[in-house]
């Protein structure tokens, strides 16, 4: 095993750097610019079960040290990403890749999760139960602990890989959430999905974004997000994937004190491309610096006052 | 699609809020006119697209106006002063489809990428007519520039203080092979209505990254989904689905 | 009525910009630095029946364009409040304040305000229920409908001026908390507290505050408090107080579209002292620049599409 | 308090990691050694507070440490750079009761704010006696300073590889009328168990606003809860009460 390498639900990662959902599109945009194998993995373009446009344009906001976003699950469908975009991910990606996956309905969550889990280039299944973008499904499930629960169940079911739950930071009690999907069959929990936002236009007096609200993620979110997975980890025994306005590889170290296995980066990719590549080439700097042997040594190692 | 650093050689206003600017780094990545750059400034998290509007071996000139806090920040940029630029974005106008007597129409801050657009045709030996649409004679800019190319120039005002009263649409030339246009949806809407050959349109939306990564500026089209930062920002006319 | 005046629960505001409690103190900090009768009002440092310290140290931490804090209540108590604070604070002070109180029970709730309500220096009283840095009190109050509408009953029995509720972001369902309190009698509504951060420091592996946890404010909560303004005023007749990361007069106005009747300003004292008073001066200007004729006039203006 | 804006005249390394920056604005507010000011930084949201190392009616001098992100920025700063600085923020040292022959004892980044009191208590015609503690020889600075002052100067290295051995508690003079201590709290913890006579310590601690507001940087005292930022940073030995 690598300095830098961890383990997540039985497959080893190279690296705890893993591109977030949304972010990283099927990985060909990056791969012109880099060789995407540098990557522990990276979690692809949330799937539904039928294609989906989603929502209108303008989905783009700015914000102060981050964005909102309201894409609304664009996706070409699971068939089409079997049939099209998974072998052409293969001429450039050929480790595990993460699936993420959404749904408007337990059935729709479980068959979604049943057709990727046969595909061999998969090594996860990221089950978002959290975005926020997407009326009457999505964040809905990921709000309540029995639905959440339930989704967890129906996919465990029929699927044999690794099922790591996403979920939403915009929760009274994360905690019940995520003992919940860990009682249900859980292989793992990674957190956290975006914060619920909205700008207004001062000259059009209109709200930014068509769909009013977004998902709010960059630096902003870092503390709210480290906070989560601290709680998060301290109350479950599956592994905890961190996220949440993760920029440098500072971040990543501080995700993994608080208890993060490994570390999805996701706006970061947005505003430069190359943050991925650069953020794993500055960990061993980084690890010398704070006298870290291994990754795998410091994760949940923030000590207890 | 590069990254690289760039330095402000010139950063002058064109008129009360347009401006200027020439960059001088790495300009290969920039393939074809109606591309785009996409510019990190200090204290802003989003990247700043701005359509090119000229370039060379080494330089790279950028006409963009001041509407909000990024591009006021822009303004502000002193000679010397470095960026970090993503160049080589978008697909840019196709030239090849032109024929002799191309027709450039653009609306204001949709002006500048033309003047590219304008250089290669010229240099393909085109006949090219250039229709420039601003709002009053203060607004007026880069008339004598697309001269000095040795386009037929026309300007409109839509208050009749220069040039033609009027819209773009309001000066079309009796006859022209192909049309390419950038400018306000809504002129695009009217060239769109008001021509009679094909041509090509460049779109403007709030984008995310720039280069395809985020689906936040997609839109539908005849032939699917676009995203206006990949796929775009130029749609052939024959490809286009007005929203409403 | 002038043209930044704003009326909150039937007391005109000459300026709808009041500096949020735990940020002003008790105003002679900055009464040193100007005349802080500029003020629409201030909320001042939150008051519990009995004195207290409140956490150990670091009890603050930085974050990108935000800071957590840990203070844990400090005050000297109502009785000190009164006795000692409100007479200091008539020399320097002549509008009615805002006084913001804490509590453990619900009848401490009651019991601080009943006696807050008869000083005549007090214009509103400010309910929070929703300090994040204590435990078994604050927060707990404010994440729950029930327990929430019970302090608020219990206040309203035993006071005469408006009561308004400060409300926790760390919710899954603001708006419920909202309407309990409304139907529970409150006479408006303020929101949203910090939201609950967290740092480690590398060096030590430890977490940055003793507390470990704490309150998020700054800039970087301004999207999210934003968001729920606009949930919030959409579904309560009472006024709404908007606050969260508010930094500057465009900021102000874009609360106040969103539904704001007035805006708390908090972290931005902290860094700049003389920030209220600045946002102040550059309001007329910022209207001019988005054709706002009156304040009042575009209170919860936004469009919707 | 007051807001200003200071400019850069000097930044520059006295050791490896202790910079040396004289600043040049209205230093008005300045009242007392071992005041400090609160600095803000570009891109950080809180601002740094540094103590006040000298000053004179014009000009400005820190000296400090690089011990993060927002302490390597300042070490980057270029004459010429503006800073928004509040300056006269905390009580500082009381000169009028150090009697004839205080002592001055200060360790590492607790050195600096000694400076300017051991200059105040020599105009006033005291026999200032200043032991300064570091880790190790490459660590010292301000020696010659404190000596160029008129003060008798003691320096001790933890490592004995420069003055005397040991901490500076191992080289107290035989007699002293008071003492003014600033440095690692476990020094000061030293300090108060050494020391024969009264004195003043000056305490660190994070802090929010640096002028009172947030109670960000309370402690417990004998004589009650005090703000180190605004009833501190200095504190008489009578009324502290140490946390375990």
């Amino acid at each position: 095993m690598g300095r830098l390498s961890v383990n997540l639900c039985g497959i080893e990662l190279d690296n705890p750097v893993i591109p977030a959902s949304g972010t990283f599109g099927f990985g060909y945009e990056f791969a012109e610019l880099y060789d995407i194998n540098c990557l522990g993995t990276f979690s692809f373009k949330g799937t539904t079960k039928e294609a989906r446009f989603g929502n209108p344009t303008p989905r783009i906001a700015e914000c102060t040290a981050g964005m909102l976003n309201a894409v609304g699950l664009q996706n070409p469908g699971v068939d089409q990403v079997i049939a099209q975009e998974l072998p052409k991910l293969k001429q450039c990606f050929q480790k595990p890749v993460m699936a993420n996956v959404s749904g408007f309905s337990v059935s729709d969550y479980a068959d979604t999760c049943a057709q990727l889990d046969k595909e061999e280039q998969i090594g996860w299944l990221e089950v978002n139960v959290s975005c926020p973008n997407v009326h009457g499904g999505g964040m809905s499930f990921g709000t309540d602990p029995n639905a959440a629960a339930e989704v967890v169940r129906a996919v465990k079911a029929v699927t044999v890989k690794p099922v790591i739950v996403k979920l939403s930071p915009n929760v009274t009690d994360i905690v019940a959430i995520a003992k919940a999907c860990e009682d249900a069959g859980a292989d793992g929990i990674s957190l956290i999905n975006t914060l619920l936002g909205m700008r207004i236009d001062l000259k059009s007096r209109q709200p930014v974004l068509a769909n009013k609200m977004g998902g709010f993620s960059g630096p902003a979110v870092f503390p709210i997000a480290l906070r989560m997975v601290y709680q998060v980890a301290n109350a479950v025994k599956i592994p905890v994937v961190g996220m949440g306005g993760v920029a440098s590889a500072e971040d990543v170290l501080e995700m993994m004190l608080a208890g993060a296995t490994a570390v999805e980066i996701g706006a970061a990719n947005l505003v430069d491309p190359f943050a991925c590549k650069k953020i794993i080439e500055d960990l061993p700097a980084a690890m010398d610096k704070y006298r870290i042997e291994t990754l795998n040594s410091i994760i949940g190692g923030v000590k207890h006052g | 699609m590069k990254q690289g650093i760039f330095s402000v050689l010139e950063n002058d206003p064109l008129t009360d809020s347009v401006y200027r600017m020439v960059l001088s780094g790495d300009t290969s990545a920039i393939t074809a006119p109606g591309q785009f750059v996409n510019i990190r400034l200090e204290g802003k998290y989003l990247r700043r697209p701005i359509s090119v509007c000229d370039v060379d071996e080494r330089l790279l000139t950028l006409v963009y106006k001041v509407v909000g806090a990024g591009t006021r920040q822009m303004s502000q940029l002193s000679v010397g002063d470095e960026l970090d630029v993503l160049t080589g974005l978008g697909n840019g106008y196709d030239v090849t489809v032109a024929g002799e007597k191309p027709l450039l129409l653009g609306g204001g801050v949709g002006v500048p990428p033309l003047y590219l657009l304008a250089k290669k045709l010229l240099e393909a030996g085109k006949k090219v007519s250039v229709v420039l649409g601003f709002n009053t004679k203060e607004e007026v800019f880069y008339e004598k520039e697309f001269e000095a190319l040795g386009a037929k120039v026309t300007v409109t005002t839509a208050d009749g203080s220069y040039g033609t009263k009027g819209f773009v649409t309001d000066a079309l030339p009796p006859e022209y092979s192909y049309f390419y246009t950038c400018g306000p949806e809504p002129m695009l809407k009217a060239v769109y209505r008001a021509t009679d050959t094909s041509g090509q349109f460049s779109f403007e939306e709030r984008m995310g990254c720039g280069f395809g990564a985020c689906m936040g500026c997609s839109c539908k089209t005849i032939t699917g989904y676009k995203r206006i930062c990949k796929d775009g920002p130029v749609l052939k006319k024959e490809e286009i689905r007005w929203e409403d």
